[in-house]
Protein backbone atom coordinates (compact mmCIF):
# COMPACT_ATOMS: atom_id res chain seq x y z
CA UNK A 1 0.00 0.00 0.00
CA UNK A 2 1.26 3.84 -0.96
CA UNK A 3 0.92 6.08 1.69
CA UNK A 4 0.55 9.67 -0.09
CA UNK A 5 -0.90 12.58 2.67
CA UNK A 6 -0.35 16.24 2.69
CA UNK A 7 -1.94 17.87 5.74
CA UNK A 8 -1.83 21.14 7.48
CA UNK A 9 -0.66 21.65 10.93
CA UNK A 10 -1.47 23.83 13.77
CA UNK A 11 0.76 22.15 16.65
CA UNK A 12 4.62 21.32 16.60
CA UNK A 13 5.60 18.68 14.08
CA UNK A 14 7.18 15.77 15.59
CA UNK A 15 8.76 13.95 12.84
CA UNK A 16 9.47 10.82 14.56
CA UNK A 17 5.68 10.19 14.87
CA UNK A 18 5.27 11.44 11.08
CA UNK A 19 7.10 9.08 9.54
CA UNK A 20 5.81 6.17 11.07
CA UNK A 21 3.17 4.82 8.35
CA UNK A 22 6.46 5.20 5.97
CA UNK A 23 7.23 1.89 7.56
CA UNK A 24 7.55 -0.51 4.28
CA UNK A 25 9.73 -3.73 4.30
CA UNK A 26 10.41 -3.06 0.72
CA UNK A 27 11.67 0.16 1.06
CA UNK A 28 15.84 1.05 1.38
CA UNK A 29 16.03 4.20 1.59
CA UNK A 30 13.84 7.25 3.52
CA UNK A 31 14.72 10.75 3.11
CA UNK A 32 13.14 13.66 5.13
CA UNK A 33 13.36 17.18 4.86
CA UNK A 34 12.67 19.59 7.93
CA UNK A 35 12.19 23.63 6.62
CA UNK A 36 12.98 25.39 9.93
CA UNK A 37 12.33 29.00 11.04
CA UNK A 38 15.74 30.40 10.92
CA UNK A 39 16.89 33.40 12.97
CA UNK A 40 17.86 35.69 10.10
CA UNK A 41 16.83 36.30 6.70
CA UNK A 42 18.04 38.64 3.84
CA UNK A 43 20.96 40.63 6.33
CA UNK A 44 17.63 41.14 8.90
CA UNK A 45 17.15 39.22 12.79
CA UNK A 46 14.07 37.31 12.58
CA UNK A 47 12.03 37.28 15.71
CA UNK A 48 8.97 35.00 14.87
CA UNK A 49 6.78 34.20 11.72
CA UNK A 50 2.85 34.08 10.94
CA UNK A 51 1.81 31.05 8.00
CA UNK A 52 -1.61 32.33 6.90
CA UNK A 53 -3.29 29.30 4.40
CA UNK A 54 -6.35 29.33 1.60
CA UNK A 55 -6.85 25.98 3.23
CA UNK A 56 -8.87 24.28 0.90
CA UNK A 57 -6.65 24.92 -1.97
CA UNK A 58 -3.43 24.12 0.06
CA UNK A 59 -4.68 20.83 0.69
CA UNK A 60 -5.75 20.11 -3.09
CA UNK A 61 -2.17 20.92 -4.30
CA UNK A 62 -0.38 19.81 -1.38
CA UNK A 63 -2.28 16.18 -2.24
CA UNK A 64 -1.43 16.71 -5.87
CA UNK A 65 1.87 17.59 -5.25
CA UNK A 66 3.13 14.24 -3.14
CA UNK A 67 0.97 12.59 -5.92
CA UNK A 68 3.26 13.72 -8.42
CA UNK A 69 5.89 12.71 -6.70
CA UNK A 70 5.28 9.24 -5.97
CA UNK A 71 4.53 8.62 -9.65
CA UNK A 72 7.35 10.35 -11.31
CA UNK A 73 10.19 9.03 -8.85
CA UNK A 74 8.45 5.94 -8.06
CA UNK A 75 8.51 6.32 -4.63
CA UNK A 76 6.52 3.46 -1.92
CA UNK A 77 5.22 6.36 -0.06
CA UNK A 78 5.56 10.29 0.81
CA UNK A 79 4.04 12.63 3.45
CA UNK A 80 4.15 15.94 3.52
CA UNK A 81 2.97 18.70 6.67
CA UNK A 82 2.99 22.00 6.90
CA UNK A 83 2.60 24.68 9.96
CA UNK A 84 0.22 27.22 10.13
CA UNK A 85 -0.50 30.44 12.04
CA UNK A 86 2.32 31.95 14.21
CA UNK A 87 5.88 29.57 14.85
CA UNK A 88 8.79 30.67 17.05
CA UNK A 89 12.52 30.48 16.16
CA UNK A 90 13.74 26.83 15.70
CA UNK A 91 9.99 25.72 14.91
CA UNK A 92 9.65 23.15 12.18
CA UNK A 93 7.56 24.96 9.65
CA UNK A 94 7.37 22.37 7.03
CA UNK A 95 8.45 18.14 7.01
CA UNK A 96 8.57 16.08 4.03
CA UNK A 97 9.35 12.71 4.41
CA UNK A 98 9.78 9.75 0.89
CA UNK A 99 10.60 6.04 1.00
CA UNK A 100 11.81 4.14 -1.88
CA UNK A 101 13.73 0.75 -2.82
CA UNK A 102 16.33 2.79 -3.94
CA UNK A 103 18.07 6.33 -2.39
CA UNK A 104 18.16 8.61 -5.16
CA UNK A 105 14.34 8.23 -6.24
CA UNK A 106 14.14 9.31 -2.15
CA UNK A 107 16.30 11.84 -2.71
CA UNK A 108 14.54 13.18 -6.05
CA UNK A 109 11.10 13.33 -4.42
CA UNK A 110 11.73 14.78 -1.32
CA UNK A 111 13.56 17.36 -3.27
CA UNK A 112 10.58 17.59 -5.45
CA UNK A 113 7.87 17.79 -2.77
CA UNK A 114 9.25 20.62 -0.63
CA UNK A 115 10.16 23.28 -4.08
CA UNK A 116 6.90 22.66 -4.97
CA UNK A 117 5.74 23.59 -1.38
CA UNK A 118 7.51 26.59 -1.66
CA UNK A 119 6.34 27.95 -4.78
CA UNK A 120 3.18 26.39 -5.41
CA UNK A 121 0.88 26.26 -1.94
CA UNK A 122 -1.24 28.78 -1.53
CA UNK A 123 0.34 30.16 1.66
CA UNK A 124 1.89 33.15 2.74
CA UNK A 125 4.84 33.97 4.89
CA UNK A 126 4.70 36.88 7.54
CA UNK A 127 8.38 37.62 9.25
CA UNK A 128 8.56 39.72 12.16
CA UNK A 129 11.85 41.56 12.33
CA UNK A 130 14.14 43.37 15.05
CA UNK A 131 13.63 47.01 14.09
CA UNK A 132 12.11 46.55 10.90
CA UNK A 133 8.34 46.21 9.87
CA UNK A 134 6.73 42.97 9.21
CA UNK A 135 6.95 41.72 5.84
CA UNK A 136 5.28 39.40 3.77
CA UNK A 137 7.86 37.44 2.20
CA UNK A 138 7.67 35.47 -1.17
CA UNK A 139 9.25 32.51 -3.40
CA UNK A 140 10.72 34.29 -6.52
CA UNK A 141 9.52 31.79 -8.98
CA UNK A 142 5.75 31.99 -7.26
CA UNK A 143 3.74 29.38 -10.18
CA UNK A 144 1.19 27.20 -10.14
CA UNK B 1 -30.21 35.28 -17.29
CA UNK B 2 -29.02 39.05 -16.53
CA UNK B 3 -29.05 41.43 -18.68
CA UNK B 4 -25.33 42.55 -20.53
CA UNK B 5 -23.49 44.58 -18.19
CA UNK B 6 -25.72 44.02 -15.18
CA UNK B 7 -23.58 43.36 -12.02
CA UNK B 8 -23.08 39.88 -10.87
CA UNK B 9 -23.33 39.29 -7.31
CA UNK B 10 -19.70 37.26 -6.11
CA UNK B 11 -17.83 36.46 -2.89
CA UNK B 12 -14.56 37.44 -2.42
CA UNK B 13 -12.08 36.08 0.23
CA UNK B 14 -8.58 37.60 0.92
CA UNK B 15 -5.95 36.65 2.60
CA UNK B 16 -2.20 37.78 3.90
CA UNK B 17 -0.87 41.50 2.33
CA UNK B 18 -4.49 41.52 0.07
CA UNK B 19 -6.44 40.77 3.42
CA UNK B 20 -4.28 43.75 5.30
CA UNK B 21 -4.56 46.00 2.53
CA UNK B 22 -8.54 45.20 2.08
CA UNK B 23 -9.26 45.49 5.83
CA UNK B 24 -11.67 42.36 5.35
CA UNK B 25 -11.38 38.82 5.32
CA UNK B 26 -14.03 38.43 2.44
CA UNK B 27 -16.60 40.19 1.03
CA UNK B 28 -20.15 39.88 -1.17
CA UNK B 29 -19.78 42.15 -4.16
CA UNK B 30 -21.60 43.35 -7.34
CA UNK B 31 -19.18 43.79 -10.14
CA UNK B 32 -19.91 44.44 -13.81
CA UNK B 33 -16.12 43.19 -14.23
CA UNK B 34 -15.75 40.95 -17.27
CA UNK B 35 -12.79 38.86 -16.67
CA UNK B 36 -10.79 38.39 -13.04
CA UNK B 37 -7.88 40.48 -14.40
CA UNK B 38 -10.77 43.21 -14.64
CA UNK B 39 -12.14 42.49 -11.35
CA UNK B 40 -8.34 42.82 -9.52
CA UNK B 41 -7.86 46.15 -11.70
CA UNK B 42 -11.65 47.40 -9.79
CA UNK B 43 -10.26 46.34 -6.37
CA UNK B 44 -7.18 47.56 -7.20
CA UNK B 45 -8.89 51.08 -7.80
CA UNK B 46 -11.09 50.39 -4.50
CA UNK B 47 -8.57 49.69 -2.18
CA UNK B 48 -5.27 50.71 -3.43
CA UNK B 49 -3.67 46.72 -3.57
CA UNK B 50 -0.23 47.11 -4.70
CA UNK B 51 1.01 44.06 -5.82
CA UNK B 52 0.57 44.73 -9.59
CA UNK B 53 -2.13 42.20 -11.52
CA UNK B 54 1.14 40.40 -13.17
CA UNK B 55 2.21 39.08 -9.58
CA UNK B 56 -1.11 37.47 -8.73
CA UNK B 57 -2.91 34.04 -9.64
CA UNK B 58 -6.82 33.65 -9.12
CA UNK B 59 -8.67 30.57 -7.53
CA UNK B 60 -12.57 30.47 -8.87
CA UNK B 61 -14.79 27.59 -6.40
CA UNK B 62 -11.06 26.50 -4.85
CA UNK B 63 -9.59 25.94 -8.64
CA UNK B 64 -6.72 27.89 -10.33
CA UNK B 65 -8.13 29.53 -13.51
CA UNK B 66 -7.05 31.64 -16.05
CA UNK B 67 -7.31 35.49 -15.24
CA UNK B 68 -8.73 36.07 -18.43
CA UNK B 69 -11.78 33.52 -17.76
CA UNK B 70 -15.08 35.71 -17.20
CA UNK B 71 -16.38 36.25 -14.43
CA UNK B 72 -20.17 34.17 -12.77
CA UNK B 73 -22.57 35.08 -10.54
CA UNK B 74 -22.18 33.35 -7.61
CA UNK B 75 -18.37 32.52 -7.54
CA UNK B 76 -15.96 31.77 -4.84
CA UNK B 77 -13.22 34.27 -6.06
CA UNK B 78 -9.99 34.55 -4.03
CA UNK B 79 -6.57 36.16 -5.34
CA UNK B 80 -3.50 34.90 -4.85
CA UNK B 81 -0.79 36.83 -4.04
CA UNK B 82 3.17 35.36 -4.20
CA UNK B 83 3.33 32.70 -1.75
CA UNK B 84 5.86 31.39 0.71
CA UNK B 85 5.85 28.06 1.78
CA UNK B 86 8.38 25.85 3.87
CA UNK C 1 29.94 25.68 16.53
CA UNK C 2 29.65 23.61 13.93
CA UNK C 3 28.64 19.81 14.90
CA UNK C 4 31.35 17.24 12.43
CA UNK C 5 30.31 13.32 13.90
CA UNK C 6 31.00 9.91 12.67
CA UNK C 7 29.88 7.15 15.00
CA UNK C 8 29.33 3.48 14.88
CA UNK C 9 26.41 1.74 16.81
CA UNK C 10 25.64 -1.98 17.90
CA UNK C 11 22.48 -0.93 19.28
CA UNK C 12 19.25 0.05 17.04
CA UNK C 13 19.56 4.13 16.08
CA UNK C 14 16.87 6.21 17.37
CA UNK C 15 16.81 9.56 14.06
CA UNK C 16 14.63 11.45 16.96
CA UNK C 17 18.17 11.34 19.33
CA UNK C 18 20.09 11.11 17.08
CA UNK C 19 19.49 14.52 15.47
CA UNK C 20 19.12 16.68 18.74
CA UNK C 21 22.80 18.05 18.09
CA UNK C 22 22.20 19.51 14.79
CA UNK C 23 19.26 21.93 16.63
CA UNK C 24 20.93 25.47 15.70
CA UNK C 25 19.21 28.63 15.20
CA UNK C 26 20.91 29.85 12.15
CA UNK C 27 19.68 26.92 10.26
CA UNK C 28 16.86 26.76 7.35
CA UNK C 29 17.01 23.44 6.38
CA UNK C 30 17.82 20.01 7.92
CA UNK C 31 18.17 16.93 5.79
CA UNK C 32 18.40 13.31 6.97
CA UNK C 33 18.82 9.72 5.40
CA UNK C 34 18.09 6.60 6.65
CA UNK C 35 19.22 3.49 4.90
CA UNK C 36 16.92 1.02 6.08
CA UNK C 37 16.87 -3.32 5.50
CA UNK C 38 15.00 -4.26 3.22
CA UNK C 39 13.30 -7.51 2.73
CA UNK C 40 14.41 -8.13 -1.07
CA UNK C 41 17.67 -7.52 -2.87
CA UNK C 42 18.66 -8.31 -6.70
CA UNK C 43 15.53 -10.86 -7.08
CA UNK C 44 16.12 -12.82 -3.64
CA UNK C 45 14.52 -12.26 -0.84
CA UNK C 46 16.49 -11.07 2.16
CA UNK C 47 16.31 -12.80 6.05
CA UNK C 48 18.59 -10.42 7.61
CA UNK C 49 22.26 -9.53 7.36
CA UNK C 50 25.65 -8.44 8.81
CA UNK C 51 27.84 -5.68 8.69
CA UNK C 52 31.42 -6.70 9.79
CA UNK C 53 33.68 -3.40 10.36
CA UNK C 54 37.53 -2.69 10.69
CA UNK C 55 36.83 -0.27 13.21
CA UNK C 56 40.37 2.01 13.28
CA UNK C 57 39.76 2.96 9.51
CA UNK C 58 36.24 3.13 9.50
CA UNK C 59 35.77 5.89 12.07
CA UNK C 60 38.40 7.74 10.32
CA UNK C 61 37.14 7.52 6.91
CA UNK C 62 34.02 8.15 8.74
CA UNK C 63 35.12 11.65 10.27
CA UNK C 64 36.65 12.82 6.82
CA UNK C 65 33.49 12.08 4.86
CA UNK C 66 31.84 14.17 7.04
CA UNK C 67 34.05 16.97 7.64
CA UNK C 68 34.19 17.10 3.96
CA UNK C 69 30.42 17.73 3.20
CA UNK C 70 30.89 20.22 6.06
CA UNK C 71 33.32 22.22 4.05
CA UNK C 72 32.25 21.91 0.53
CA UNK C 73 28.91 22.19 0.95
CA UNK C 74 28.62 25.47 3.94
CA UNK C 75 27.03 22.74 6.10
CA UNK C 76 26.38 24.05 9.76
CA UNK C 77 26.43 20.70 11.36
CA UNK C 78 26.86 17.07 9.94
CA UNK C 79 26.29 13.51 12.20
CA UNK C 80 26.44 9.75 10.62
CA UNK C 81 25.88 6.05 12.20
CA UNK C 82 26.57 3.29 11.22
CA UNK C 83 25.27 0.04 12.74
CA UNK C 84 27.59 -3.14 12.58
CA UNK C 85 26.48 -6.97 13.96
CA UNK C 86 23.15 -8.70 12.83
CA UNK C 87 20.18 -6.62 11.45
CA UNK C 88 16.79 -7.54 11.19
CA UNK C 89 14.38 -6.37 8.64
CA UNK C 90 13.10 -2.61 8.69
CA UNK C 91 16.22 -1.95 11.02
CA UNK C 92 18.15 1.50 10.43
CA UNK C 93 21.55 0.41 9.16
CA UNK C 94 22.72 3.90 8.70
CA UNK C 95 21.53 7.56 9.57
CA UNK C 96 22.57 10.67 7.89
CA UNK C 97 21.54 14.07 9.05
CA UNK C 98 22.59 17.55 7.76
CA UNK C 99 21.91 21.41 8.48
CA UNK C 100 22.08 24.51 6.79
CA UNK C 101 21.00 28.01 5.99
CA UNK C 102 19.22 26.94 2.87
CA UNK C 103 17.86 23.50 1.78
CA UNK C 104 19.99 22.34 -1.57
CA UNK C 105 23.01 22.84 0.72
CA UNK C 106 21.31 20.02 3.03
CA UNK C 107 20.12 17.59 0.25
CA UNK C 108 24.19 17.84 -1.17
CA UNK C 109 25.58 17.20 1.87
CA UNK C 110 23.49 14.47 2.98
CA UNK C 111 23.71 12.90 -0.40
CA UNK C 112 27.02 13.26 -0.60
CA UNK C 113 28.12 11.53 2.85
CA UNK C 114 25.74 8.59 2.21
CA UNK C 115 27.31 8.09 -1.42
CA UNK C 116 30.68 7.89 0.31
CA UNK C 117 29.75 6.02 3.17
CA UNK C 118 28.87 3.23 0.81
CA UNK C 119 31.97 2.92 -1.85
CA UNK C 120 34.42 4.06 0.54
CA UNK C 121 33.70 2.89 4.52
CA UNK C 122 35.75 -0.43 5.21
CA UNK C 123 32.44 -1.90 6.04
CA UNK C 124 31.29 -4.81 4.57
CA UNK C 125 27.38 -6.76 4.26
CA UNK C 126 26.73 -10.05 4.32
CA UNK C 127 22.88 -10.80 3.39
CA UNK C 128 21.22 -14.14 4.32
CA UNK C 129 18.62 -15.29 1.67
CA UNK C 130 15.29 -17.37 1.61
CA UNK C 131 16.53 -20.41 0.08
CA UNK C 132 20.04 -18.88 -1.66
CA UNK C 133 23.25 -18.96 -0.14
CA UNK C 134 24.27 -16.01 2.12
CA UNK C 135 26.55 -13.52 -0.09
CA UNK C 136 28.88 -10.61 0.73
CA UNK C 137 26.88 -7.92 -1.50
CA UNK C 138 29.03 -4.61 -2.41
CA UNK C 139 28.98 -1.04 -4.03
CA UNK C 140 29.91 -1.66 -7.80
CA UNK C 141 31.74 1.65 -7.48
CA UNK C 142 34.48 0.45 -4.72
CA UNK C 143 37.00 3.07 -4.31
CA UNK C 144 39.10 5.04 -1.44
CA UNK D 1 68.63 -4.85 9.59
CA UNK D 2 67.81 -7.61 7.74
CA UNK D 3 69.33 -8.88 4.59
CA UNK D 4 67.85 -8.62 1.13
CA UNK D 5 65.00 -11.46 0.57
CA UNK D 6 65.22 -12.06 4.22
CA UNK D 7 61.46 -12.87 5.87
CA UNK D 8 59.89 -9.79 7.45
CA UNK D 9 57.64 -10.51 9.97
CA UNK D 10 54.16 -8.37 9.82
CA UNK D 11 50.67 -8.71 11.16
CA UNK D 12 47.80 -9.31 9.12
CA UNK D 13 43.80 -8.89 9.87
CA UNK D 14 41.23 -10.09 7.85
CA UNK D 15 37.77 -9.32 7.28
CA UNK D 16 34.23 -10.40 5.55
CA UNK D 17 35.36 -13.01 2.46
CA UNK D 18 39.11 -12.62 3.20
CA UNK D 19 38.19 -13.57 6.94
CA UNK D 20 36.20 -16.59 6.14
CA UNK D 21 38.37 -18.20 2.96
CA UNK D 22 41.37 -17.45 5.36
CA UNK D 23 39.91 -18.99 8.27
CA UNK D 24 41.43 -16.74 10.60
CA UNK D 25 40.79 -12.72 11.99
CA UNK D 26 44.30 -12.13 12.15
CA UNK D 27 47.84 -13.91 11.85
CA UNK D 28 51.13 -13.19 12.47
CA UNK D 29 53.27 -13.92 8.98
CA UNK D 30 56.79 -13.86 7.92
CA UNK D 31 56.84 -12.85 4.22
CA UNK D 32 59.76 -12.52 1.92
CA UNK D 33 57.06 -10.29 -0.75
CA UNK D 34 58.35 -6.92 -1.96
CA UNK D 35 54.92 -4.83 -2.04
CA UNK D 36 51.34 -5.18 -0.94
CA UNK D 37 50.48 -6.88 -4.14
CA UNK D 38 52.96 -9.10 -3.83
CA UNK D 39 51.83 -10.04 -0.30
CA UNK D 40 48.45 -10.49 -1.56
CA UNK D 41 49.19 -13.05 -4.33
CA UNK D 42 51.38 -14.97 -1.88
CA UNK D 43 47.95 -15.37 -0.06
CA UNK D 44 46.05 -15.63 -2.53
CA UNK D 45 48.26 -18.80 -2.97
CA UNK D 46 48.26 -20.02 0.56
CA UNK D 47 44.56 -19.32 1.34
CA UNK D 48 42.60 -19.57 -2.83
CA UNK D 49 41.24 -15.94 -2.21
CA UNK D 50 38.87 -15.49 -4.90
CA UNK D 51 38.70 -11.74 -4.94
CA UNK D 52 41.42 -10.85 -7.47
CA UNK D 53 44.11 -8.31 -6.95
CA UNK D 54 42.19 -6.24 -8.49
CA UNK D 55 39.05 -5.11 -6.58
CA UNK D 56 41.46 -5.23 -3.59
CA UNK D 57 43.04 -2.41 -1.70
CA UNK D 58 45.59 -2.17 1.29
CA UNK D 59 45.01 -0.45 4.85
CA UNK D 60 48.71 -0.16 6.70
CA UNK D 61 48.66 1.09 10.33
CA UNK D 62 45.20 2.14 9.54
CA UNK D 63 45.91 4.10 6.82
CA UNK D 64 45.28 3.31 2.90
CA UNK D 65 48.20 2.96 0.71
CA UNK D 66 49.44 2.23 -2.31
CA UNK D 67 49.53 -1.88 -3.18
CA UNK D 68 52.90 -0.88 -4.58
CA UNK D 69 53.88 0.13 -1.19
CA UNK D 70 56.83 -1.73 -0.16
CA UNK D 71 56.56 -4.09 2.68
CA UNK D 72 57.71 -2.88 6.04
CA UNK D 73 58.75 -5.20 9.19
CA UNK D 74 56.09 -5.06 11.48
CA UNK D 75 53.72 -3.03 9.66
CA UNK D 76 49.82 -3.51 10.61
CA UNK D 77 48.28 -4.50 7.22
CA UNK D 78 44.66 -5.27 6.29
CA UNK D 79 43.56 -5.91 2.64
CA UNK D 80 40.46 -4.56 1.69
CA UNK D 81 38.19 -6.68 -0.24
CA UNK D 82 35.09 -4.80 -1.97
CA UNK D 83 33.02 -2.40 0.57
CA UNK D 84 29.33 -1.91 0.97
CA UNK D 85 28.25 0.69 3.81
CA UNK D 86 24.52 1.62 4.17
Amino acid sequence: MTICQFSLAAEPLHPAVLSRPLAHLAAGAFVSFEGWVRNHNAGKTVLALEYEVYTTLALKEGERIVATAIERFDLLGAIAYHRYGTLQLGDIAVWVGTTAAHRRQAFAGTAYIIDEIKCRLPIWKKEYYAGAPATWVYCREHRH
Amino acid sequence: MSAPNSPKIIHLRYFALLREQAHTESEERPTTAGTYAELYQELQRCYGFSLPLGQMKVAVNDTFVDLSTPVQEGDDVVFIPPVAGG
